[in-house]
């Protein structure tokens, strides 16, 4: 019955069923053989990732929950912590990127509530091929869509987040989504199954044939009562979650609760294995008790099905009707399937005979673990070779020309404004967010105490490429740095690795490489990781993605009304460059989107002296020495110069340094106008502060300079005294607010 | 001519909006209505005078624009 | 004086417009389930924002058969001061409290910002502390609120001076730039005939607070702390009309 | 047996989804349509078995619930 075909359909070699032998004592039935193919895949085990997995950081004072559980969880004072993760959903948006994404948010935000927290913002992380490319504008439309269908409903703020544009992610564009809550530190929920007699509960959304993979597909061949034809597609059903949501964390606050944990991936045969695996325990339950949509449900299909909003708990014995009393409120059903036992087995039965029996270590714990071979790309080389002299322009600048060229990276859509897009989300709902979309990190206040909490998602791929260590690295630092301008002392950090495929030596190279910069970073920041997602397989047509290590790091700002933003505030502001530029155009938003090559290495990085500039710019603001941080990277200094004129329609001054790093001065220029030195923050202050804040740099040992003034309506830099840039700011504004928003003009009349 | 295109879920795919309609109906005292489905409808004003030509130009744009062929189906009729 | 806050399933704003009356007014609140038959002793009512049922059919069409509803329109036929913010205004019109319906915004996209409504009447228990004229920064979150009153509706909406916000321009001016949704006449919110009963679509709860960008949600609920405390069934509200110009420029 | 309710708006309420879509449909060349108008469509499952009475059940469900009588009008099929 299960031959090499069954096997492949199932994505299980043969030397893996060998071992499912080997546990079992016997054959599995098809039944067992669908619950260990969907356990060991490579989306529920992290078989390729996790010896490299293991490296990361994951320990600190504030850790209260580091990976392993649904989410990871940072003590934030007060007897609270926040419990954040990330995640992705980049094929099913693909394949339908409205239900893609919403089921994204959804999946996302059941991780955070499992954990006793109620969530309270979410971020999110887009990349798409060029936005004028056949097919982005409909799949960026709908993935917006689907992202603020989910999440407006509910009712969680989007407060920030990330988009970019890349031919590299025509073929498979990437939707990854953050979710942050807060809990009662000592109220934190865990997913595990314990004491003996236990009931095992079932609530939210029926069952239904969808989400069944089609590689883990049941065939009518092997089982003669499945349907030939199942969607792939998840209809997300925000409202059903809205009422899981409430209803959970009221059951939390009874004591009836002995775990609980959502049906994500995997469904009702992950949820039950690992919360009997984590409590040391074993679970067994009906499935012909499991609330089913369609009928002739098979227990294949039931235990496989990913159908979206449900949730599995385990309940003190005699709380039952409490519990249940709670659900009914909310118009949900709880649904006793089974209960916890003591052997450490899997059991499932269908109308009280044993369908599937297997030990859940074998399914969790054991599961298979490779050390895929790792090989640098040969290619690597050329792409890190940049001829500087080689590119195609004037040698003698002009203030029109690097006008122009300002203004067209300003309107690059991955610079541009992302306004057509948060505006689309509620950014205010909940009313806690003190820094809206579009100024920098989110920032929102916690309630019931002064603190606020700040974060941010980066990551810069084309770095990733073209050094996936280095990139890693940055990906981290810049999320830390956005975090750090707000204010916020980062505290923890969460990733999400989407990669290609990574049976092939060179994907395998790059993301053992980036793991290994991440860690780097994460260590020398002192910021530990404590969760995160791993996203494979993401090519089409054999050809990869850039490596895209998403990081979301999380921050605390003990005085909320402390936050800045980006924005200059004012006239006659001093500005201040914190640290140093030094032309650095490797893989800059310049080369690619003046001149359309991807090239070079990614700009240098001392873990060192970026601790010192984040701790500088945390004390400034605490300190309300500055009144406005941007940090400096995508598109350099000119660009995030412009970026604090933007909205304020408050001009700048500005005189800057030469570099050198040609032999013809335009290409200069551009280096120091453009290119993406790390480690820099502009920031405003008043002129009486200025002597306290070049004080605090020096003792930090950041480079700090003055470099200009706020006021009046233009954007002027100078470079060694000659002028480079002059522009209207409002002219500088136009193609960078509109960039995005203009190829979706749809206006009724 | 008017063309009429109805576009719903296709049989397979979960409709929680139709759902959440039922359960209200439900609640509301309605409990012989066991199911509810929603769907798009869409009235076109077409120039084509032709039935068949209608019929099709109907049809192309539900192909192409009105309906999500990943999860919907669709229906035309021409009057 | 009690605010009760209706929480419709769904509801999702039903906690910041308790947090507005408790911690920023602080004033009593309670929260108030749909599936109750009695308001207990609110002195005034909100039915606030969020998604009632998940506004599957039509927004606010299936909140309005609430077991909550009944003691509501008992409350307002009393003369008790009820506000309808986003979804509570279209449950409020769905349930005929108020005249006319939403439909989509006009370019089909939900939309979040900060944005501006000038004050057209200040004789409602929501905005008798308000000039008349006075242009607030409130923000709004929706993808259904775009008003829309047939041409008798509308004429008598007018005449009866029963719209008490239009969207405007930061200096007041009604035209239709400053339009977020494509609602008639620039609606942001009206009243009854009775004047007790206010739905609007911008969310004065999310306007509290000088740490969340601004205050000026603030004269809204303290009007109806106001009225309250005045022990004004609104009828008797002083009806010195407003002054502001009852038809906008277009 | 199976109702179908058709609900549009009314003829005088502009319909901004359906002015959309005409107004895409054009810019993808489709110039024989002239207006589109978009409505929801519903489909009952009814435990009726007389189509008498199941119109008559389609209809009060459609008048109470799934149709606004503000904007909207509904017509409804028994099959
Ligand atoms: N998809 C999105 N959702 C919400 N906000 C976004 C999104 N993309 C970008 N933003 C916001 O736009 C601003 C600029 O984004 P980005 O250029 O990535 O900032 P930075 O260069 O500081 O990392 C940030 O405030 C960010 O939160
Ligand atoms: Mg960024």
């Amino acid at each position: 019955m299960i031959d090499a075909t069954v096997l492949e359909r199932h994505g299980v070699t043969p030397d893996e069923y060998h071992r499912i032998v080997g546990f079992l004592g016997r054959e599995p039935n098809i039944t067992e053989l669908g619950i260990f193919s969907v356990m060991w895949s490579e989306h529920c085990s992290y078989k390729s990732s996790r010896v490299h997995l293991r490296t990361l950081p994951t320990e600190g004072p504030q850790v209260v929950q580091g990976p392993g559980e649904n989410a990871g969880a940072v003590d934030i004072g007060n007897g609270l912590a926040a419990v954040f993760k990330i995640e992705s959903h980049n094929h099913p948006s693909f394949i339908e990127p409205y239900q893609g994404a919403a089921t994204g948010v959804g999946g996302i935000i059941r991780d955070i509530f499992t954990m006793g927290a109620r969530p309270i913002g979410l971020l999110n992380s887009l990349r798409f091929g060029a936005l004028d490319a056949p097919g982005t504008k409909r799949l960026l439309e709908g993935v917006v869509a689907g992202i603020a269908g989910y999440g407006n409903s509910i009712g969680i703020p989007t407060v920030g987040g990330e988009v970019a544009f890349d031919p590299c992610y025509a073929g498979n564009p990437l939707v990854n989504v953050f979710c942050i809550g807060i809990a009662k530190t000592s109220d934190i929920i865990k997913g595990v199954a314990s004491g003996v007699g236990n009931p095992v509960y079932y609530v939210g959304a029926k069952t239904g044939r969808d989400g069944i993979h089609g590689a883990t597909m049941a065939s009518a061949e092997f089982d003669e009562r499945s349907a030939e034809k199942r969607p792939a597609v998840q209809v997300g059903d925000p409202f059903m979650e809205k009422l899981l949501l409430e209803a959970c964390l009221e059951v939390m606050q009874t004591d009836a609760l002995i775990g609980i944990q959502d049906m994500g991936a995997a469904g009702l045969t992950c949820s039950t294995t690992e919360m009997g695996s984590r409590g040391g325990a074993g679970v067994e339950i009906d499935v012909s008790h499991v609330p089913q949509r369609e009928t002739g449900m098979t227990p294949y299909e039931i235990m496989l099905s990913e159908s979206q909003e449900r949730m599995l708990l385990v309940v003190k014995k005699g709380c039952e009707a409490e519990v249940e009393r709670i659900f009914e409120k909310w118009d949900l059903h709880a649904v006793r399937i089974g209960e916890v036992t003591a052997d450490g087995m899997l059991r499932v039965k269908e109308r009280g005979a044993v369908v599937a029996e297997i030990p859940n270590r074998a399914l969790t714990d054991e599961a298979p673990v490779y050390r895929r071979p790792t090989e640098r790309p040969a290619s690597l080389e050329t792409a890190q070779t940049l001829d500087l002299e080689a590119l195609p322009i004037a040698s003698a600048p002009d203030v029109a020309t690097t006008n122009r060229v300002l203004l067209l990276i300003l309107g690059s859509p991955s610079i541009a404004s992302k306004r057509w897009i948060y505006r689309q989300y509620d950014h205010m709902v909940q009313t806690n967010t003190v820094v809206l979309p579009g100024m920098g990190a989110g920032v929102l206040r916690v309630k019931g105490t002064d603190a606020a909490l700040a974060m941010s998602v980066d990551c810069n791929s084309r770095y990733c490429y073209l050094d996936p260590r280095l990139g890693a690295m940055h990906a981290l630092a810049e999320a830390a740095r956005n975090v750090a301008c707000a204010g916020a002392r980062p505290l923890g950090a969460t990733n999400c690795l989407n990669f290609g495929n990574p049976e092939k030596p060179a994907i395998m190279w790059q993301f053992a490489q980036a793991v290994e910069g991440l860690g780097s970073a994460c260590r020398a920041l002192s910021i530990p990781i404590t969760g995160g997602n791993v996203s494979l397989y993401n090519e089409t047509d054999g050809k990869a993605i850039f490596p895209t290590p998403v990081v979301g790091v999380v921050g605390l700002l003990p005085h909320a009304d402390r936050a800045l933003g980006r924005r200059f505030v004012g006239p006659d502001d001093a500005i201040v460059l914190l640290g140093e530029g030094h032309g650095e155009l490797g893989g800059s938003e310049y080369l690619a989107t003046v001149h359309g090559i991807v090239k070079g290495t990614p700009p240098s990085l001392d873990l060192d002296k970026e601790r010192a500039l984040q701790t500088l710019i945390v004390g400034l603001a605490d300190s309300r020495l500055v009144r406005s941080a941007h940090d400096c990277s995508d598109g350099g200094l000119a660009v995030a110069l412009a970026e604090c004129c933007f909205d304020a329609r408050v001009g700048a001054d500005v005189q800057i340094d030469g570099v050198r790093v040609s032999s013809r001065d335009t290409i200069n220029d551009a280096g120091a106008l453009f290119g993406e030195s790390a480690s820099r923050i502009v920031v405003s202050a008043r002129a009486s502060d200025v002597p306290a804040v070049l004080a605090r740099a020096t003792a930090a040992g950041v480079p700090a300079r003055v470099i200009g003034n706020t006021g009046g309506g233009r954007l002027r830099i100078a470079i060694g005294g000659r002028t480079a840039v002059d522009l209207q700011v409002e002219e500088a504004e136009r193609p960078w607010a509109s960039a995005i928003a203009d190829r979706f003009t749809q206006r009724v009349a | 001519m008017r063309a009429r295109v109805y576009v719903t879920l296709k049989p397979s795919v979960f409709d929680p909006q139709g759902r959440t309609i039922a359960e209200a109906l439900h609640s509301l005292g309605y409990a012989n209505v066991d199911d509810v489905r929603q769907g798009k409808y869409f009235e076109l004003d077409l120039q084509t005078t032709e039935v068949d030509a209608a019929k099709a130009l109907a049809a192309e744009v539900a192909d192409k624009v009105l309906a999500n062929p990943v999860i919907e189906s669709y229906r035309v009729e021409v009057e | 004086m009690t605010f009760g806050v209706v929480v419709f399933p769904g509801s999702n704003c039903d906690h910041d417009a308790y947090h507005a009356a408790t911690q920023v007014l602080g004033e009593r609140a309670e929260l108030v389930w749909h599936k109750d038959t009695s308001l207990h002793d609110a002195d005034v009512v909100i039915l606030p924002g969020g998604f009632a049922h998940g506004d599957y059919l039509r927004t606010g069409a299936m909140a309005r058969f609430s077991p909550i509803m009944p003691a509501i329109k008992a409350f307002a036929d009393r003369g008790g001061p009820v506000l309808g913010i986003c979804n509570g205004f279209q449950i409020l019109l769905e349930s005929g409290l108020l005249p006319g319906a939403m439909l989509r915004n006009r370019e089909l996209k939900y939309r979040c910002e900060h944005l501006y409504i000038r004050v057209e009447q200040t004789d409602t228990p929501f905005s008798r502390r308000a000039q008349a004229g006075q242009v607030l920064r409130i923000p709004i979150g929706h993808g259904e609120g775009n008003y829309y009153a047939d041409a008798d509706v509308l004429s008598r909406l007018e005449s009866n001076r029963q719209v008490v916000f239009r969207y405007c321009s930061p200096s007041g001016q009604v035209d239709d730039a400053a339009n977020p949704n494509g609602s008639v006449h620039n609606v942001a919110g009206i009243c009854n005939q009775r004047r007790n009963v206010v739905g609007m679509m911008p969310h004065p709860e999310r306007a509290c607070e000088r740490l969340l960008g601004g205050t000026d949600g603030l004269v809204i609920l303290q009007s109806v702390v106001d009225a309250v405390a005045a022990g004004a069934n609104p009828a008797d509200v002083a009806t010195t009309s407003s002054t502001a110009s009852t038809s906008p420029t277009r």
